[in-house]
């Protein structure tokens, strides 16, 4: 097997709310990532998801655990090293009004990495530019304009090309189409996926519309409350999902045929979702599952691999309960 | 179906993909051209422009316009209103009052503009500085701001100018050393808003130093505010100046400025009004055109930002 | 099935100084009693619009509605007064907002937020009116509901603040009920439960429901009738099966084919609609889609195709159901 | 909440704090002395004099027992106006001061709210354009040239209201008016934005599809929350209204507090100058408290969550 290029390992982080309050947004998780793939993320909002991409790709510091990227822990890097850090590791957000500096042309946003980096690779800035403008489906004409003359699937793209921009190996993407519309989410999905193909990325896809996540995605990991439920190939989660959150999601996620809606079995999710501040004792969805056992309030289900290469935390598999 | 009326078969072909209107962009405008183009709809900013432009032009050229200066003193011809060649007439001790205005409308402009130059210098630095580096930094500034905040500015001033020695530098000063907290408390509040953007944590993941993100990400997006703040902290300061001066505190004569004019025209009011009427008009007239142009820009800089 | 709500040939018009936006141009469509209908369309196709202007709830100006007629229980309601109009808001026709959060009002307890209504409509005391707002929220589904009409919005999550917002609107029994989004602001899970409620709802009080989305995946769920939005326009028409298992409009076909299935295989590409929508300050004089259709004809670029029926509930706005046109067949592959 | 209020009554104090020691020590360094005026009198009684109010004592002794009496209320006796405390200097003086700025602040208040609010319901309209000039030109005209103004035309010209001085009721109006403009300015433009923002909002729609009558909300939803974030234009417009009283007393000759804050800093009397500027601290300072608390309390946002968002 091949050596994955990002490691993470039981990574942690807390903000203080105020002098008594701590959110324990990202508890505790842990995940592989190989070279090449897309590794998925999902969850509703509030579970952590989001954090965890920034605190991976070091937007914030880890309050514990590691994050290593081909090897290296990514918040202990200095000099060189992080520099070539940031420009190996890109994201792509979520909102493609806020994600582009409203006073910068096109050509300036794109070319903000180069300008940092100084590397222009002996070609001119705009030719550069020109060339990513191509890749991501728009054209030369568009780099004198500015990000408000553009619809959200093109700003969109123009973020992707920022990206590319630094021909980096692996990119976050963060609830990349949640802000599009229908008919446009494919063309961004279908380009991510062009592009993966050309220049070999790595996708760490961040997303709480789980069809979406389990078409792109080679592996999925299930997110609640700052913990991972369940991590397993796509196909594997789709078709055998552990966890009953997991079960409740898929049965609940909307899909676009009504003789399969009428058939499939419905597993509803009920209440609503804890406070982050104050989280359940033990399982954290203990008090939305419908199989929760006295167990699973007092101890913390333990992550294990209850079918090869199906990770999951909950005490209904008995490898999950430490006694 | 009745409008179908003869449809030829050719219509029926496929287009080929060059024949489709391809994406039409919205038309292309940058912020400036935009902002401009929002604030010339406004026809009071627009007056207000007009009006201090044509105010500044009179201020500069209109002295030349008779032999007479601001300061010399000619007590036979005291308190004329009609007398050739002084255009609005003479003061209680026979100066020329259109000497005068202008030349007190110069030196109020000019103590305004450096205390709203002081007024971003502070403000800016300070709110800026808050706002970014956030945590602890942030809230030990932001109680100095609230303290700042909560004392009234006119006794401030009024104590500093006891203090100083009145002249148009530390007037300036004194009025600077309140007027940068409205500045501070706008570019902190933008600051603290603009740096989670997702495109400043874009730069940030990119390796952008903070000198980069203030400079290239923060501070052109907060351009807008400052300078609706800074028109709005001109006319503050025009007002306040002549208010020192009205109550004695601030310039003296034989200087002029337009708070000293209307402290003497107080002394003569009963009896000749108009040495009060054209300093006051001049006066309303410079508040009048920078509110209306501080609207103006508010409306057409910052249109979500309409408090 | 007697129509409850008939609407031909709307037009809606924003004026601003600089220009026209052309919201809705030339809707017609018929709700009937007991069915859910669900409006489906990206932003900017009207789908909001509509209601909301035959609600009469867009400000006007700029709103303004230019021509067409809108029938409730066989009565133009765009000839009403506005004190008439007051009586079918609410009472005859209520509507559900988007966003939870800012739908209700912050700063008045959800009790008597609930409570108005019926004071209006049905000239009750307050403090009857409170009794039933309990009874509502107890019927929404929600806790301990004495406690809670007494409680500010804030104090809510925003499934419960959804599930006031529904209890609100059900107050008076309304035969209509048009819901604009209801669940997009929400996470999955509470999205699945507030669709279960409003089924339950639906089947318990037998009213009909306009369902506007833009999530095919919640159409499916719910619908009875689909009417497709593009640009404006309704392009398309029918039964849930009609529009799901045999569409005609190319839009619809994209649509379809644009969202994974959880059962796609990865290998596919999805298909996608190039380009995005036109803007509706100049309309095209075609049909609208043209410049995104694949399957485009000059005639497309020329005229607005007329409505043809595909089966007696099933209608399509596109010129590809004219004779003269070259046979195009549906490039989804019919799942059934 | 009741923490929150406890935090702003600390607050208030620490403020109060540090503007009372900043105002001792920066007058008692000003240049001159406070006997300036009355150099002829004799070394001795001059010795005397400075030794009677204190002044020859170091100056941080000064200041605790400054502080001592101030924490008592004792704000010191006049240095001009001899035999007095200036706790009876601004006893005398409150009430033409109060009677005039009340009312200033009451008509600002009601005339800016009616013509804010008429503005907002019509807007674009003529209403609207009247609301807009008035904002504009009440913000521009300086309060010592309106006064003037006024003084002239309505007082010495028409001669339909006393000019200056203080006597019967009539004489409060001019000065009440003229510090009312630049309150109307303020509310009027305040209120119409509070309120065009509120009627943007997402439930003055929800109102409306429940069949409300539009009267209905405006009364029932749209004014009560424009009105609650226009409670913190209170805080400026005391200061404003303070600002004013200064000129405005001085120039028709009100015997108030802002008259003889003025007389005292000509005269340079010190103690005066230094217990009216603590006075007009505490009034700020206690009505900035008092809105916020106020705010907390009619927002039940803050009331019941007790945090601001």
């Amino acid at each position: 097997m091949t050596k994955p290029i990002l490691e993470v390992k039981n990574l942690e982080k807390t903000f203080q709310i105020d002098r008594n309050r701590v959110l324990k947004a990202v508890d505790g998780i842990s995940f592989e990532v190989f070279p090449g793939e897309t590794f998925g993320l999902v969850g509703e909002s509030g579970c952590g998801k989001s954090t965890a991409g920034r605190t991976i790709i070091n937007l914030y510091d880890a309050s514990n655990g590691e994050v290593l990227f081909d090897g290296k822990n990514v918040h202990r890097l200095k000099g060189k090293n992080q520099k070539k850090f940031r420009r190996e590791m890109q994201m792509i957000f979520q909102d493609p009004y806020a994600s582009l500096n409203p006073r910068k042309t096109v050509m300036d946003i794109i070319a903000e990495g180069l300008d940092i980096h100084e590397i222009a690779n002996g070609r001119s800035r705009e030719e550069v530019v020109y060339e990513l403008l191509e890749t991501v489906g728009l054209n030369k004409s568009h780099a004198t304009r500015y990000p408000h003359e553009f619809s959200g699937g093109q700003r969109q793209r123009i973020g992707i090309a920022r990206a590319l921009a630094m021909e980096p190996k692996f990119i976050i993407a963060d609830e990349p189409i949640s802000a599009l519309d229908v008919s446009v989410q494919a063309q961004v999905v279908n380009l991510m996926r062009k592009l993966q193909k050309e220049k070999g990325l790595t996708y760490l896809f961040i997303a709480h519309d789980l069809s979406m996540v389990k078409y792109i995605s080679d592996r999925v990991g299930v997110m609640y409350l700052g913990r991972m439920a369940e991590l397993a190939d796509s196909e594997e989660l789709y078709d055998d999902p552990l966890h009953p959150y997991t079960q409740g999601l898929l049965s609940t996620a909307p899909i676009p045929d009504p003789v399969q809606a009428r058939q499939r079995e419905k597993i509803r999710i009920k209440g609503e979702l804890p406070s982050p501040l104050d989280p359940p004792s033990g399982c954290r969805f203990r008090t939305r599952c419908p199989h929760a056992m006295a167990v699973c309030a007092q101890v913390d289900p333990l992550w294990v691999e209850a079918k090869p290469n199906h990770w999951v935390a909950c005490h209904l598999y008995p490898k999950s309960n430490p006694q | 179906m009745n409008s179908t009326k003869k449809l030829q078969k050719s219509w029926f072909e496929p287009l080929a993909p060059s024949e489709k209107n391809s994406e039409v962009l919205a038309p292309q405008t940058g912020y400036w051209k935009d902002a401009w183009r929002r604030f010339k709809a406004n026809k009071g900013a627009l007056i207000g422009l007009v009006l201090i432009i044509l105010l500044l032009l009179i201020a500069f050229i209109g002295p030349l316009l008779n032999g007479f200066d601001y300061s010399t003193q000619n007590l036979s011809i005291s308190n004329q209103e009609h007398l050739s060649g002084h255009f609005l007439g003479t003061d209680s001790l026979g100066r020329d009052l259109w000497q005068r205005v202008w030349y007190g409308a110069k030196v109020s402009l000019l103590i305004a503009f450096i205390a709203a130059f002081l007024d971003v210098v502070i403000g800016v630095t300070f709110g800026g500085i808050s706002g970014y580096f956030g945590g602890r930094v942030d809230s030990v500034m932001q109680r100095i701001l609230e303290i700042m905040y909560s004392i009234p500015n006119i006794v401030v001033i009024i104590l500093l100018m006891m203090y100083l020695e009145p002249g148009i530098l530390p007037i300036a000063v004194a009025l600077a050393f309140t007027g940068w907290v409205p500045m501070a408390r706008v570019v902190r509040a933008q600051i603290l808003k603009l740096k989670t953007q997702e495109y400043v944590l874009a730069a940030r993941t990119m390796g952008a130093s903070h000198f980069r993100i203030l400079f290239k990400h923060l501070i052109p997006n907060v351009v807008g505010p400052i300078i609706i703040a800074v028109t709005f902290s001109i006319p503050s300061a025009i007002f306040f100046e002549a208010f020192l001066s009205f109550i004695g505190l601030g310039l003296r004569s034989p200087a002029a400025s337009l708070g000293i004019l209307v402290n003497d025209g107080y002394r003569t009011l009963q009896l000749f009004p108009y040495q009060l009427f054209w300093p006051a008009l001049v006066l309303c007239i410079i508040m009048l055109s920078f509110n209306l142009i501080g609207d103006g820009l508010r409306d057409a800089l910052d249109p979500k930002m309409k408090k | 099935m007697k129509p409850i709500l008939e609407v031909s040939d709307l037009h809606v018009t924003f004026r601003s100084e600089h220009h026209e936006v052309k919201a809705i141009r030339g809707v017609d469509f018929t709700i009937h009693e007991g069915e859910v209908v669900a409006f489906v369309g990206e932003s900017g196709s009207g789908k909001s619009v509509t209601f909301q202007s035959i609600m009469r709830l867009l400000p006007q100006p700029p709103a303004n509605i230019d021509k067409g007629t809108i029938l409730y229980n066989g009565r133009d309601i765009t000839k009403i007064s506005e004190t008439e109009m007051q009586k079918i808001r609410g009472k005859e026709i209520a509507m559900i907002f988007q966003d939870p959060m800012t739908s209700l009002n912050p700063t008045i307890r959800v009790g008597k937020q609930i409570a108005e209504s019926l004071m209006k409509h049905q000239k009750v005391t307050y403090q009857e009116a409170k009794d039933r707002a309990v009874e509502l929220l107890k019927m929404v589904g929600i806790p301990s509901p004495s406690e809670r009409v007494n409680q500010y919005p804030h104090q809510f999550s925003g499934g419960m603040r959804q599930r006031a917002m529904i209890a609100m609107a059900l107050a008076c029994s309304p035969k209509l009920l048009i819901a604009d989004e209801p669940t997009t602001a929400l996470d999955v899970t509470i999205q699945a439960q507030i669709i279960d409620l409003l089924k339950d709802l639906q089947t318990d009080t037998g009213s009909s429901i306009v369902f506007i989305t833009h999530d095919l995946g919640v159409v499916a769920e719910i619908a009875d009738r689909v009417a497709v939005m593009y640009a404006g326009k309704i392009v398309e028409t029918g039964t849930l099966d009609e529009i799901f298992y045999n569409p005609r409009h190319p839009y619809t076909w994209g649509l379809l084919a644009s969202m994974p299935r959880l059962d796609q295989t990865r290998d596919q590409d999805l298909a996608s609609i190039p380009g995005s929508p036109p803007s509706l300050v100049n309309p095209p004089v075609g049909c609208p889609f043209t410049a995104r259709c694949p399957y485009a004809m000059k005639i497309c670029q020329e005229q607005m195709p007329e409505t043809t029926k595909a089966s007696d509930s099933h209608q399509v706005a596109c010129w590809l159901q004219h004779p003269d046109s070259p046979k195009v067949e549906n490039p989804i592959v019919s799942r059934r | 909440m009741v923490k929150y209020t406890l935090k702003r009554f600390g607050l208030m104090l620490l403020t109060l704090f540090i503007i009372t020691t900043v105002t001792f020590f920066l007058v008692r360094m000003l240049p001159g002395t406070p006997l300036a005026n009355e150099e002829k009198l004799p070394a001795e009684i001059r010795e005397q004099i400075l030794q009677q109010y204190g002044l020859k004592d170091p100056l941080y002794i000064q200041y605790f027992k400054f502080m001592g009496h101030l924490v008592q209320g004792d704000l010191g006796m006049s240095l001009s106006q001899n035999g007095r405390s200036v706790n009876e200097l601004l006893s005398d003086r409150i009430g033409p001061s109060a009677i005039i700025g009340f009312q200033g602040i009451l008509i600002g208040i009601v005339i800016g709210l009616l013509l804010g609010i008429a503005a907002a319901l019509k807007r674009g309209t003529w209403v609207d354009s009247l609301a807009s000039a008035t904002a504009v030109f009440g913000v521009s005209i300086p309060n010592f040239v309106l006064a003037g103004l006024l003084s002239y035309w309505i007082g010495v010209k028409f001669g339909w209201l006393p000019p200056a001085l203080w006597g019967g009721y009539e004489y409060t109006i001019l000065p009440s008016l003229s510090l009312s403009v630049y309150v109307i300015a303020q509310v009027s433009r305040y209120i119409r934005t509070e309120m065009v923002e509120v009627l943007d909002q997402d439930y003055i729609r929800t109102a409306k599809a429940k069949g409300l009558a539009w009267r209905k909300i405006i009364t029932g939803h749209a004014l009560r929350n424009a009105m609650i974030p226009a409670v913190t234009v209170l805080g400026p417009l005391t200061v404003n209204i303070l600002t004013g009283s200064l000129v405005v007393e001085n120039i028709f000759g009100v015997p108030g507090i802002g008259n003889l804050f003025v007389e005292s800093i000509m005269v340079n009397d010190y103690t005066t100058v230094l217990g009216t500027t603590i006075f007009y601290s505490i009034l700020f300072l206690g009505v900035t408290f008092i809105v916020d608390v106020l705010y907390g309390v009619i927002d039940p946002r803050i009331r019941i969550s007790g945090a601001k968002e």
